[in-house]
C-alpha cells in the first residue's frame, strides 16, 4: 500500500494513528503516574478527532455520537476522575517505577511488528487503510497488557486497562466504521461503571493494604514457598 | 416474544427496584418474589419453545433456541433457588459479619443485576450485546466479592475485576474484528453481529480474520469460562464473596462464557470449513480441545492441595468446564450432546453444593477444611447434601455427570483413544482429591460446642434429585433439544 | 436350537445319564484293575467299586457330633450337580435337549458348585483334618480353573461355540485336522483333570496319610450311604473328564443320528476311547509318585501354560 | 433383620433364574446410548439366553435349576431304595476322629488365616510373604515348650510398585503446581498475555 494513493484524509488518519500508538509508548514507559493520566488524556482526545475524521470520510453520523462519547469519557470524565482520586489520596508524587525501562520499550517494539505480521494476511482482503489499523489497534491492545504486567500501582494499571479499551475503540472504529450503535453504547456504559468501580476500590485498596502497590495482593497465593 | 421481555425485564426492574429501596428484610423477600417471577417467565419460555421451535432471529435482536432455552431455565431456576437459600444465609451472615444496609441493598440489586445480565446474555441474538452483558457480568459481580471488605475478599476482587476485563476487552477486540469481516458480506451492515445473520453467512467470512477474531475470542471469554492458564481469578473470587454468589458463578456464570464460546465456534468452524488441510478445519475444536485438556489436568491436581473448601469446590468447576470445553471441541455428535448434558448438571449439581457449603462453613465458622468436622453429627442434613452433592460431582453413577462424562469417555475412545487415559486418569485422581477433603469433613468427630444453623436445604435436595434424574433417564423433549443442537452444531445427530 | 418338548430326545438324556451313573464305578475297577496287574499285584473284580458302594449303601450313618443340615445335605447336593452334569456330556449321542440348557462355561460351574459344598461340609465339622482337606481342595482349584476355562476357550474359539453338542459336530465336520491349538488343549485339559479328579501325582485317592490326602481328608467324617454317595460322584466326575476328553478331542465314532445303530456304534466307540485313556492314566500313575502340595501349582502353571498356549496358537497360527 | 437379606437374595436367585427377563429392562440403556442393544440375547423366547446366537452359546438358567431338581429328587429316591433296615431319623452321633490325641476343642479349628494358608504360600513371592516362628522354651530346652509364637506379615506389592508411586507423584506435581498460583496479579497478567501470543503465533 503506497500513502500516495490515499486521499489527504485516509493520510491524515494514519497521521493520527502513529500519534495513538505513540501516546501508547509513552504511556508504557511514563514514570510517574500524573503525568500517565495526562498522558491517557490526550490519547483520548486524539482518539475522538479519529473519530470525527472517519466521520467525515465516511459520511456515517453516527460515528459523530461516539465521537462525543469518547471525548466524554475517555479525554474527560476518566482522566478527571483519575486526577480528583489522586489528588484525595495524596499521590501525586508518587512514582511508578519501571525497573528496565529500556526492555520493556524494546519488548513493545517487538509487539508492534508481532501484531503487523499477524495482520498481514488481512492485506489481501482490503485495499484502503483497515489493515494497518488493524495491527495498530491490536498493537495497542498488547501494549496495554504490557503495561498491566510491567506496573505495580493499581492507578497505573487502571490506565494500562483504559489504554486497552482505547485500542479497541480504535479499531472499532477505524477499521470497522463504528460498531452498531446500541453495542457501541453498551460499551460506553460499561466502560463507564467500570471507571466508577476502580474508583470505589482504590479507597478499598487504600484502606485495607495502605498503599495502591498491587504488589501487597499477595496474599491468596497457593506457592509453597 | 413477550416472554423474552418478561424473562430479560423483571430482574432488571428488580436490580433498580432493589437499589433504590433497600431494606434488609424487604429487600430479600423482593429479591425472592422477583426470581420466582423471573423463573415462571423462563418456564413460559420453555413452554414456547418446545411448541414452536425457535423464537426471534434473523433480524431480531433477541433469538431463543435449542441450545440457549435450557440454559435460560437453568438460571432461572438456579436464580430462584439460590435467591431462596440465600435469604436467612444473608440474614446469618449480616449478623455475624456486621454488614450495614447499605452492603444489603447492594447485595440484593447486584444479585438481580447479574441474574438480569445473564439471561440477556443467553437471549440475545447480537454477539455485541453478548459481551456488553457478559462485561456486565462482572461489574455487578465484583463489589459483591469485596462485600465483607476483608483485605483478601478486596485483594480477589481487584484479581477477577482485571483478570475478567482484561480477558473480556480481548473478547471485544475479537468482536471487532468478526464485524469488520462480517461487514463485508452481510448486506445490512447493522445487523453484522447478529448470530442469525453470522451463522447464515458464515461460509463466506475471509477465513484468516475469523482465525484471530476466534484466537482473542477463545482467550478472552476463555477467562470468564475459567480455563488454565487464565483461570487465576476463579479460585479467589469464589472463596472470598459471599456463597449464593459462588453458587452462582459456578452454576451459571461460567455456563455463559462457555454458551457464548459455542456459539462463536459454530461461526468458525463453518468459516474455515473450505480451508485445505483438516488440521486448519478443525483449528477452533483443537484449541478448544487442548485448553479444556489442561484446565482439566492442571485443576484436577490442585484439588489435592486445597485447604479451603470452596477453592476446593471452585477448581471443580475449573476441571469441568475444561471437561466441556474438550467435550465441545472434540465436535462429533456423541460429545457435543455429552457437553450439553454436563453443561446442565454440572451448573445443578454445583450450585447444590455451593449452597450446602455455605451452611457448613456457617456451621463451622470457617471455611479451612482442616476446621470443619463432624458435620453429619451436627446437622445432618448439611452433611449429606454436602456428600451425596459431592459424590454426584465426582461421577457417582447413577447421577447425570456420571452420564455424560461416560458419553464423552465412550466418544473420546471412539475419536482419540490415547486421550481417554489422560482423561480417565484425572477423573479418578479427582475422585480420591475430592473424597480425601470431604470424608473427614462429613463423618469425622464434631467439635466442641457446634451448632447447627437455620439452614434451608430444599434447594439442594432439588436440584440433586433434578440431577439424579438426569442420570436415569433424559426427558424425551430435553434430549430433543440436545439433538437439535447437536445437529445444528456437528451436522448430525445422535438419536 | 433344540426343540424343549423333543419326548424321544428327553428319554435318551435319562438313558444315557444313568449310564453315564453306572458305568462310572466299572471305569473305576477298570482302573484299579489295570494298576495291579501293572504292578504285578493280584487284582480285585473288575466290579469291586459296585460291591464297596452297595455295602456302604447297608450301613448306617454315622454322623460327627456337630454335623449340621449343611453336612447332611452335601453329599446329596453333590450327587445331584454331578447327575446334571453328566447330562449335558454327549456320552454316545449328541444333539440332545439336555445340551442346549447348558454349554460348558456352565459345567465348569458346576463343578465349582460341587466343590464348595464339598469344602463347606468338611469344614461344618471343625475338625482339622477337614479343614485342611478344604483349604488344599480349594488351592488346587483355584488353580485348576483357569487352566481349565483357557482350554475351554480354545475349544470354543475352534468351534465357534461353547455348546459341548455343538463343538463335538463341528470337530467330527471338520474331519481330521492337525490344530496345534486342540494338541496344547487336550495337554492342559488333562493335567486338569488330573487335578481336580484327585489322581496321582497330584493327590491319591487311595491314601488315607493325614499329611498328603487332599480329598479324602474332607470325606473323612462321611459313612454309610452318605460316603456312598461320596465316592459314586467321585467316580462320575473321573467319568465325566474322561467322556469329555475322549469326545471332544477324538469324537469319533459318535452317534449323530438318534437311531440305534449308530448309538451302537457310539457306545461301542466311546468305551473302546474311554478303556484306552484309563491304560495311558494308569502307565502315568504307576511311573509317577505324588508330588508334594507345594508343587502342584507348579504343575497347574504348566496346564495353565499349555491352554494359553492353544488360545494363542489358535489366534496366530491358525487364524492370523 | 434378616429378613431383609433374605429379600435381597431371594432377588439373586431370581434375577439369576430369570436373565432375560432382566437383560430385557436393562437392554433400553444400551439401546438408549449406543443404539444397540443384545437384541440376540432374548431371540428364543424368555427361556434361553443367548448371547450371540443359539449357535455360538445359549444358557437356560430355569431347566438347569428345574434339572438340578430332578436330579437331587433321583438321589432321594435311590436313598429309598436303598434304605437299611432300621428307621430314618435316628442316625448315631459320634465324636469326630481326633488320631487319638483327646478330645477336639475350637481351638483346633481351621481359622481363616490357616485356611488360605496354601494359597497364600504359593503366591509369598507377590505378597512379600515372611513368617516368624519363635519357641518359647523353659531352661533354653526345646523339649519343654510352653508357648509357641507365630507371626506372619504380608505387604502387598501392587500398593508399594503401583499406588504408592503414583501417590508420590501426584503429591510432587500437585505441591510444584502450586506454584502457578502465585497470588501476584501481575503473574496472572502475563499468563493472559503469553497466551494470547504463543496462539496468535500458532495460527500465523
Amino acid at each position: 500500500m503506497n500513502i500516495m494513493l490515499l486521499t489527504l484524509s485516509e493520510q491524515a488518519i494514519l497521521l493520527l494513528a502513529g500519534l495513538v500508538l505513540f501516546t501508547s509508548f509513552s504511556l508504557l514507559a511514563q514514570p510517574r503516574i500524573v503525568a500517565a493520566i495526562r498522558t491517557f488524556a490526550w490519547q483520548g482526545l486524539l482518539l475522538s478527532i479519529v473519530t470525527v475524521m472517519v466521520a467525515i470520510d465516511t459520511g456515517l453520523h453516527h460515528l459523530y455520537i461516539s465521537a462525543l462519547l469518547t471525548l466524554l469519557m475517555k479525554a474527560i470524565f476518566i482522566p478527571w476522575l483519575l486526577h480528583r482520586l489522586v489528588h484525595k489520596m495524596e499521590f501525586q508524587r508518587e512514582q511508578d517505577i519501571l525497573h528496565h525501562p529500556v526492555l520493556v520499550l524494546l519488548a513493545g517494539g517487538i509487539l508492534v511488528i508481532f501484531c503487523y505480521s499477524i495482520a498481514l494476511p488481512i492485506k489481501q482482503l482490503s485495499n484502503s487503510v483497515t489493515q494497518p489499523i488493524i495491527a495498530l489497534s491490536m498493537s495497542m491492545v498488547m501494549l496495554g497488557m504490557l503495561m498491566l504486567i510491567t506496573r505495580h500501582k493499581a492507578v497505573s494499571q487502571v490506565i494500562g486497562f483504559m489504554a486497552m479499551e482505547n485500542g479497541l475503540f480504535f479499531a472499532g472504529v477505524s477499521a470497522t466504521h463504528g460498531m452498531p450503535m446500541i453495542v457501541e453504547l453498551g460499551i460506553a456504559f460499561d466502560v463507564f461503571v467500570a471507571a466508577i468501580i476502580f474508583g470505589v476500590f482504590f479507597f478499598h485498596i487504600k484502606d485495607s493494604f495502605d498503599s495502591l502497590d498491587v504488589d501487597h495482593l499477595s496474599s491468596l497465593s497457593e506457592s509453597d514457598s | 416474544m413477550i416472554a423474552v421481555y418478561f424473562l430479560v425485564g423483571i430482574p432488571l426492574f428488580g436490580a433498580i427496584l432493589l437499589g433504590v429501596i433497600g431494606h434488609k428484610q424487604a429487600g430479600s423477600r423482593i429479591n425472592l418474589l422477583l426470581s420466582f417471577l423471573t423463573m415462571l417467565a423462563s418456564l413460559y419460555l420453555v413452554f414456547i419453545i418446545s411448541e414452536q421451535h425457535t423464537l426471534g432471529g434473523d433480524d431480531s435482536e433477541f433469538y431463543i433456541d435449542s441450545l440457549n432455552v435450557y440454559l435460560l431455565a437453568l438460571t432461572a431456576v438456579v436464580g430462584f433457588t439460590t435467591a431462596f437459600f440465600s435469604s436467612p444465609y444473608m440474614l446469618h451472615e449480616a449478623k455475624v459479619r456486621n454488614l450495614s444496609d447499605t452492603r444489603m441493598r447492594l447485595y440484593h440489586s447486584s444479585y438481580q443485576g447479574f441474574i438480569f445480565t445473564m439471561l440477556l446474555g443467553l437471549s440475545t441474538n447480537n454477539l455485541g450485546v453478548l459481551w456488553v452483558s457478559l462485561e456486565g457480568a462482572t461489574l455487578t459481580t465484583v463489589l459483591l466479592v469485596s462485600l465483607y471488605r476483608t483485605p483478601s475478599s478486596i485483594e480477589a476482587a481487584w484479581k477477577y475485576f482485571i483478570l475478567c476485563g482484561v480477558g473480556i476487552a480481548q473478547a471485544l477486540f475479537g468482536t471487532v474484528l468478526l464485524y469488520f469481516a462480517a461487514a463485508k458480506v452481510i448486506p445490512n451492515v447493522e445487523d453484522s453481529l447478529l448470530w442469525t445473520q453470522l451463522f447464515a453467512h458464515a461460509g463466506e467470512l475471509s477465513p484468516v480474520i475469523i482465525t484471530i477474531a476466534f484466537v482473542f475470542l477463545l482467550v478472552g471469554y476463555g477467562t470468564k469460562v475459567g480455563l488454565v492458564p487464565l483461570h487465576n481469578w476463579l479460585p479467589d473470587a469464589h472463596s472470598e464473596g459471599p456463597t449464593p454468589m459462588s453458587a452462582v458463578l459456578s452454576g451459571l456464570l461460567l455456563n455463559v462464557a462457555l454458551y457464548a464460546l459455542i456459539r462463536i465456534k459454530m461461526i468458525t468452524d463453518l468459516a474455515l470449513a473450505g480451508e485445505q488441510t483438516v488440521h486448519i478445519q478443525n483449528l477452533a475444536g483443537y484449541l478448544m480441545m487442548g485448553f479444556g485438556l489442561i484446565s482439566f489436568t492442571v485443576a484436577v491436581l490442585f484439588l489435592h492441595r486445597q485447604r479451603d473448601i470452596k477453592r476446593l469446590f471452585s477448581y471443580s468447576s475449573i476441571e469441568h468446564m475444561g471437561l466441556m470445553t474438550f467435550a465441545f471441541g472434540l465436535g462429533t455428535p456423541l460429545s457435543t450432546f455429552a457437553g450439553l448434558l454436563h453443561m446442565l448438571v454440572h451448573g445443578l449439581t454445583k450450585s447444590a453444593i455451593f449452597i450446602s457449603v455455605g451452611h457448613a462453613a456457617q456451621i463451622a465458622g470457617t471455611q479451612s477444611i482442616e476446621k470443619i468436622r463432624g458435620l453429619i453429627k451436627t446437622q445432618p442434613k448439611v452433611g449429606w447434601g454436602l456428600l451425596i452433592g459431592t459424590a454426584a460431582i465426582a461421577g457417582f453413577p447413577p447421577f447425570g455427570i456420571f452420564t455424560s462424562e461416560f458419553l464423552l469417555l465412550s466418544s473420546t475412545v471412539h475419536t482419540y483413544p490415547w486421550l481417554a487415559i489422560p482423561l480417565l486418569m484425572g477423573l479418578s485422581i479427582a475422585f480420591a482429591g475430592l473424597f480425601k477433603h470431604i470424608q473427614p469433613m462429613c463423618f469425622g468427630e464434631q467439635p466442641e460446642g457446634q451448632q447447627p444453623v437455620n439452614a434451608t436445604m430444599w434447594p439442594v435436595f432439588l436440584h440433586l434429585f433434578i440431577v439424579l434424574w438426569l442420570g436415569l433417564a433424559i426427558p424425551e423433549q430435553l434430549s430433543q433439544w440436545f439433538n437439535n443442537v447437536t445437529i445444528l452444531i456437528t451436522g448430525s445427530g445422535v438419536l | 436350537m433344540i426343540d424343549i418338548i423333543d419326548f424321544k430326545g428327553w428319554i435318551l438324556v435319562i438313558i444315557q445319564t444313568w449310564m453315564f451313573v453306572f458305568l462310572a464305578p466299572l471305569l473305576v475297577g477298570w482302573l484299579t484293575w489295570l494298576k495291579c496287574h501293572l504292578q504285578n499285584r493280584s487284582a480285585p473284580s473288575l466290579f469291586q467299586p459296585y460291591k464297596n458302594l452297595w455295602r456302604l449303601f447297608h450301613k448306617d450313618v454315622l454322623l460327627p457330633k456337630h454335623a449340621s443340615l449343611i453336612f447332611r445335605m452335601t453329599p446329596y447336593i453333590i450327587a445331584g450337580v454331578m447327575l446334571i452334569a453328566a447330562s449335558i456330556i454327549p456320552l454316545f449321542v449328541v444333539r440332545m435337549p439336555s445340551s442346549a440348557t447348558a454349554d460348558v462355561i456352565v459345567l465348569v460351574g458346576f463343578f465349582a458348585l460341587a466343590k464348595f459344598f464339598q469344602s463347606l461340609a468338611a469344614m461344618d465339622i471343625g475338625t482339622a483334618f477337614g479343614g485342611m482337606g478344604a483349604s488344599r481342595e480349594m488351592t488346587v482349584s483355584a488353580l485348576a480353573e483357569p487352566a481349565m476355562l483357557m482350554a475351554v476357550f480354545t475349544l470354543a474359539m475352534v468351534a465357534g461355540s461353547t455348546n459341548l453338542s455343538t463343538v463335538v459336530e463341528t470337530i467330527i465336520s471338520q474331519g481330521l485336522v492337525l490344530r496345534p491349538s486342540l494338541l496344547f488343549a487336550f495337554a492342559g485339559l488333562v493335567l486338569v483333570a488330573i487335578a481336580e479328579t484327585g489322581r496321582i501325582p497330584v493327590d491319591n485317592p487311595s491314601t488315607h496319610l493325614e499329611l498328603t490326602m487332599i480329598h479324602e481328608a474332607m470325606v473323612l467324617e462321611y459313612s454309610g450311604r452318605m460316603l456312598a454317595l461320596i465316592e459314586w460322584s467321585s467316580m462320575t466326575k473321573l467319568m465325566v473328564y474322561g467322556v469329555l476328553i475322549c469326545n471332544v478331542f477324538f469324537p469319533w465314532g459318535i452317534a449323530q443320528h438318534h437311531d440305534l445303530y449308530s448309538m451302537f456304534i457310539g457306545f461301542v466307540a466311546v468305551g473302546f476311547k474311554l478303556m484306552l485313556l484309563a491304560v495311558c492314566l494308569v502307565v502315568a500313575e504307576t511311573l509317577l509318585a505324588k508330588m508334594r502340595l507345594f508343587r502342584v501349582p507348579i504343575f497347574l502353571s504348566l496346564a495353565f501354560t499349555l491352554s494359553l498356549l492353544g488360545l494363542l496358537s489358535y489366534i496366530i497360527l491358525e487364524v492370523g | 433383620m434378616v429378613s431383609a437379606q433374605f429379600i435381597l437374595i431371594a432377588l439373586c436367585v431370581v434375577v439369576g433364574l430369570l436373565p432375560t427377563m432382566v437383560v430385557r429392562l436393562l437392554n433400553k440403556i444400551p439401546e438408549q446410548l449406543f443404539g444397540q442393544g443384545l437384541s440376540h440375547a432374548m431371540q428364543h423366547g424368555w427361556l434361553w439366553l443367548t448371547p450371540v446366537s443359539s449357535k455360538t452359546a445359549e444358557y437356560s438358567a430355569l431347566l438347569v435349576a428345574v434339572g438340578l431338581l430332578v436330579s437331587l429328587f433321583g438321589w432321594f429316591i435311590v436313598r429309598m431304595i436303598m434304605k437299611p433296615k432300621r428307621k430314618a431319623g435316628h442316625l448315631g452321633r459320634v465324636a469326630a476322629w481326633d488320631c487319638g490325641f483327646g478330645p477336639l476343642s475350637s481351638r483346633m479349628q481351621y481359622t481363616g488365616g490357616s485356611f488360605s494358608m496354601p494359597v497364600r504360600r504359593i503366591f509369598a513371592p507377590l505378597w512379600k510373604l515372611s513368617t516368624e516362628q519363635k519357641l518359647q522354651a523353659r531352661n533354653g530346652l526345646p523339649l519343654h515348650a510352653h508357648t509357641q509364637i507365630y507371626r506372619e506379615q504380608s505387604d502387598d506389592l501392587s500398593w508399594r510398585i503401583i499406588y504408592n508411586p503414583i501417590i508420590a507423584w501426584i503429591n510432587f506435581v500437585t505441591r510444584n503446581i502450586g506454584r502457578i498460583q502465585t497470588g501476584h496479579l501481575r503473574h496472572y497478567l502475563a499468563y493472559s498475555f503469553f497466551t494470547l501470543i504463543v496462539l496468535l503465533w500458532l495460527i500465523s
